[in-house]
């Protein structure tokens, strides 16, 4: 079994892992910028598929195809992003004769609209958000908005996924401004520019439901994750289980996924995503019809591969497990590492990784495309590892996962490591109090240093500089060696201290 | 002997370097140091306690200094020569904020804009953003066009503040 | 709390990131060698206690009694190794005030000594090996073997562990020649230079149950570990559970080490070790009053932090778990990263670390010690890091293991890396048919790489020394960047292949 | 033009490199090459497959390289000098297996010595080892006393073969 791997990164390295496991051919895909990245390495194969733009390369359906049929794969696994929620690749693919490695072109259809969504899940009996299941026109300036809406609204790509293109507007003036901008975007990222209105819900919590199904209506449900935790509404961090859920809205949430799974005749791994609301309701927002980025936290607690059910069900036609072999144990976390500077309103960041330092021990996973010397740029999307930590409990998650990313040493290119961070140091964080509004609710602040930090950063940056220029006098001998005679015997003999 | 002026969060050090001596704000130090690697991986051993530092030169003067999970930046002043900024008001200056694809220029030279007005569009990661005016003033150049690829802190617009 | 780890490398880290999840203040201790070691500069405080050579620094119990009083430790941790089994070590802690976190004083020279340990597992009602309860003397050239054995026999160190020191005598001029390296092997590791002998059991699997006692007879059991795939007495590759273990022989040995537990009011993890002959009788062999190296499998199936458990034990003189949390979820296995040479009989290797890639993603941990311009160094333990899996079952750990042992790129010293992938790759492996020569039934080669390995080998060979001969000539300009020039798009379009 | 022979687990290939040509066995060779970090990760695109190899110096002419999991030697003679062995007849030469400390010699010059005679004794990793005499013969010389610390591959004992 040969599959090649229409995606990049992190992703691509993780789908990889489990083809190597399983003892099938893996085959990456790269661009000019990637012609060096690790997942062209890890693969067995790799071919090349076009220029930078991910137009003309990740999500170049031509490509794609005319790699697959050069190299002589049987399946593609589409990641996330890029094509992954495009329902003619997956089409494309199946008619090419090979595998598609996600839900068949039906469920897409359903799913990568999410208007369509919305209406399938209202017929399976789910609750939804109150709107219009119509799409907006660009020139609206003359029509009020629907009389079941009263702003602030969101303004939301139909045919969107990962937060990405999603607006907020607070009034008639601001929805005028970004609706060509929502457009724009949403054309850019997805192919497709249709917009739709959302009521935007205050103090609410994103939390969704892991299945996989086969197609034929069997459908299995791997529990829910939490993942409000969001910037620019994109998760930054996410957890499973999701904390301080009763047993009968674990049960209800379980219910309404698998229930609009089998109606669905669902195939593959998609994720539900609901919001619940201050008064504790649940509603419907839509299917992500595909891997996510969080989907390690579901694998932690359950102890299941996904990619492994997914690749396995996609090559037999078979589910693999029952229901009663998912069990949850424990609790798990992951966090983003984004080449962003949250202190500038997490632009992202570029340069080179000088030096890497990545965590290990109990507990800590870590799925990362990272290498020394790779060049970050901005091509792509900037997440650039993922730090998952599990423990028995959500406090040892946590604890876990913050010693991790403080053991994180990503040299050359600034990330939100720190940010993390103090997220996870914060009292709302550790008491489970979360919503999506979490970042503007609680100000994270990076706290000033101690005078002793910044004072032993100046003299690092002080011998730095004096061995850069040392050395480029072009003498072997490096001034710190000399430091070296000034022997710490002697201080701490002498008790000297500072 | 070799001075440096560091500034790192407000706060300003004298460190001198002279042979085998390392004073900072004149007082001598006595840490024992080591560079690991030639990447800037250093080690101070200071009396219980061994500190790792990651230094990384930036722009000219500015360097990145990861230190006990802090991301810190400084600036650097060689020789204590005054840091006489020659740098004009950078106010009427609008910079490229990361690197990446300029969408669209919505000014033209000569054009009098308001504080808050939308200069242009950028788009990196996907995102689109837009770029407003700091102050009230007139636009007196404009370096790039609809479809530039930028790095981040090209200028992209000049103005002229107003009044 | 503050935690001085007397012990250096993968284990003194391993027990940081336990202190810092819980809080606790750890503090490195480190000789000449190690002033830049990783585990001096994870701890948040770190003293220096002597010169390189161990009986000076991390053996000198006088040096870390004087940097623990000088730093204010409340609590010290032996690690393994080292002076983890010295009953004065313990003994000197508690006296200056301090917590030991390991053995009673008492358990510990019940187990210290590997005569008194039989004496002690025969009184509860444990099988003990055929052999005399004495030691040899040095000058036994006149005495015979004693009549309960027969050649082949173990000349073994009373105060040994870890399989440190241990000698195989075929027969009576083989056993006359091992005697004094033996006891001086012993008295150089241990301090204490008492041998024994024990029969050797052909075809045995070595099976161990990892235990906890509070001191009082309260005893947990976590289940076992196999540890039969050894070189040079001294384990390789660990799993749990043991494979094809029946469930009444599981049963038999987890109630044999708890009785021997509570029979000796055992304090602290601690280990106990059996054999398993042909007919599957288990044999009391010995205790390990310390945490093992091969901990960590068993962390993977219970999901218990053993280091965690300890050091609450240890300062708060309770059990925080009950048996019944105690639940063993899939199998796990570690592989032990060396610097060594397998195609050198195992001999030490050394050099600097000069490329460092970790392995991650699903059911991966990595306990290690090591860092990008790390030296290493024969002055202490080969062990420079630990890889450790764990999936569903065993066929799976086994799968990943592989796929992350192929991903750990350690450049600039030899390791068995590739030796330990051939060992998972061994039919007898796969097939749990493991004992204790494994390694001597089943010659593990390396392949011959097959020509296209070896040709781009001599490429890059050649690549690395021209660019290294034109930068050498001054020039900045590497002779790499005119490889690119030959542009592989060409090459595809053309379809050029070799 | 620099010519390299190289020599890896019995196969050996003669590679050329003029400016960006590349001929192995006087083959011309396409693939795309980069040299990653200053130390030795080099990758080699290939039609279909991107190969990475690491590669570090051991001693003069001695390369360690690590490809696809392997760990191989290769010695590189550059410039098709023939690599006549100018070493002696080494059989006769005991040389320290690796780094460590030796416990005790057990012969003396003039000595007989016959083959599988324990010569030396060597501690490393806390393990002691015998160092044997690989034929019959005389001590000639001995480079080393008990209590000395040797790096691998430094000689301690020759021997004259006896006969």
């Amino acid at each position: 079994m040969k599959v090649l791997i229409a995606n990049r990164g992190e992703i691509a390295i993780r789908i990889m892992r489990t083809c190597r496991e399983l003892g099938f051919t893996s085959v990456a895909v790269y661009s000019d910028t990637d012609q060096n990245a690790l997942h062209t390495r890890y693969a067995d194969e790799a071919i090349h598929i076009g220029p930078t733009r991910a137009a003309d390369s990740y999500q170049n359906i031509g490509s794609l195809l005319e790699a697959s049929s050069q190299i002589g794969a049987d399946a593609i696994h589409p990641g996330y992003g890029f094509l992954s929620e495009n329902p003619h690749f997956g089409s494309a693919v199946e008619e090419a004769g090979m595998i598609f490695i996600g839900p068949s072109p039906e469920s897409m259809a359903v799913f990568g609209d999410k208007l369509s969504a919305r209406k399938a899940a209202r017929e399976s009996g789910l609750s939804v958000l109150p709107g219009p299941d119509q799409l907006l026109s660009k020139d609206r300036q003359d029509q009020a908005i629907p009389p079941e809406l009263s702003f602030p609204v969101l303004v939301k790509a139909a045919a969107g996924g990962g937060g990405k293109g999603i607006r907020l507007a607070r009034n008639e003036q601001e929805l005028q401004e970004v609706v060509g901008l929502a457009q724009e975007e949403a054309l850019a990222a997805f192919g497709d520019g249709s917009i739709y209105l959302e009521p935007l819900v205050v103090k609410a919590r994103h939390i969704e439901v892991q299945i996989l199904g086969d197609g034929r209506g069997g459908v299995l449900a791997f529990g829910e994750r939490e993942c409000s935790i969001q910037r620019r509404h994109q998760k930054l961090i996410e957890e499973a289980p999701a904390p301080n859920l009763s047993p009968a809205e674990r049960e209800y949430i379980t219910w309404a996924a698998t229930a609009l799974g089998k109606a669905t005749s669902y195939r593959s791994l998609g994720t539900v995503e609901f919001l619940m609301d201050e008064d504790r309701r649940f509603f419907f927002i839509e299917v992500n019809p595909r891997i996510q980025v969080e989907h390690p936290v579901t694998e932690m607690v359950t102890g299941i591969d996904l990619i492994r059910e997914q690749l396995l069900l996609a090559t037999t036609g078979e589910l693999q497990l029952d229901q009663n072999a998912i069990q949850l144990r424990g609790a798990a976390i992951e966090a983003r590492v984004l080449a962003e500077d949250p202190e500038a309103d997490f632009l992202p960041t570029s340069g080179e990784i000088s030096y890497l330092k990545e965590p290990g021990g109990p507990g800590i996973r870590i799925d990362s495309s990272l290498y020394q010397g790779m060049k970050i740029s901005a091509d792509y999307d900037s997440l650039i590892a993922k730090i998952i930590s599990w423990g028995p409990n959500r406090q040892t998650a946590i604890q876990r996962l913050r010693r991790g990313i403080k053991e994180y040493q990503i040299g050359g290119v600034k990330t939100d490591l720190a940010f993390l961070a103090k997220i996870l140091e914060s009292h709302p964080y550790l008491d489970g109090r979360i919503t999506t509004s979490f970042l503007d609710d609680h100000r994270i602040e990076q706290d000033v240093p101690c005078e002793e930090v910044t004072r032993d950063a100046a003299i690092a940056a002080a011998l730095h500089i004096h061995k850069q220029q040392e050395e480029s006098k072009g003498g072997n001998t490096s001034s710190v060696d000399l430091w070296r005679q000034t022997a710490w015997k002697e201080q701490i003999r002498s008790g000297s201290s500072l | 002997m070799t001075n440096y002026r560091i500034s790192i969060a407000d706060r300003t050090y004298q460190v001198s370097i002279h042979d085998n001596e390392l004073e900072v704000n004149g007082e001598r130090i006595t840490y024992d140091t080591d560079s690991l690697n030639g990447k800037g991986l250093h080690i101070l051993r200071r009396q219980h306690r061994n500190v790792e530092a990651h230094v990384e030169a930036k722009q000219s003067g500015s360097y990145d200094i990861q230190i006990g999970g802090n991301h810190l930046n400084a600036q650097v002043a060689v020789g204590f020569q005054n840091p006489q900024s020659k740098t004009a008001n950078s106010s009427g200056r609008i910079v490229a904020p990361m690197p990446g694809l300029i969408i669209d220029v919505l000014v033209k030279i000569g054009d009098k804009v308001k504080q808050g007005e939308t200069l242009l569009i950028q788009e990196a990661m996907k995102m689109q953003m837009k770029l407003r005016s700091p102050l009230d003033g007139i636009v007196t150049s404009i370096a790039v066009a609809p479809g530039a690829q930028v790095e981040k802190g090209i200028l992209l617009v000049s103005l002229q503040p107003a009044g």
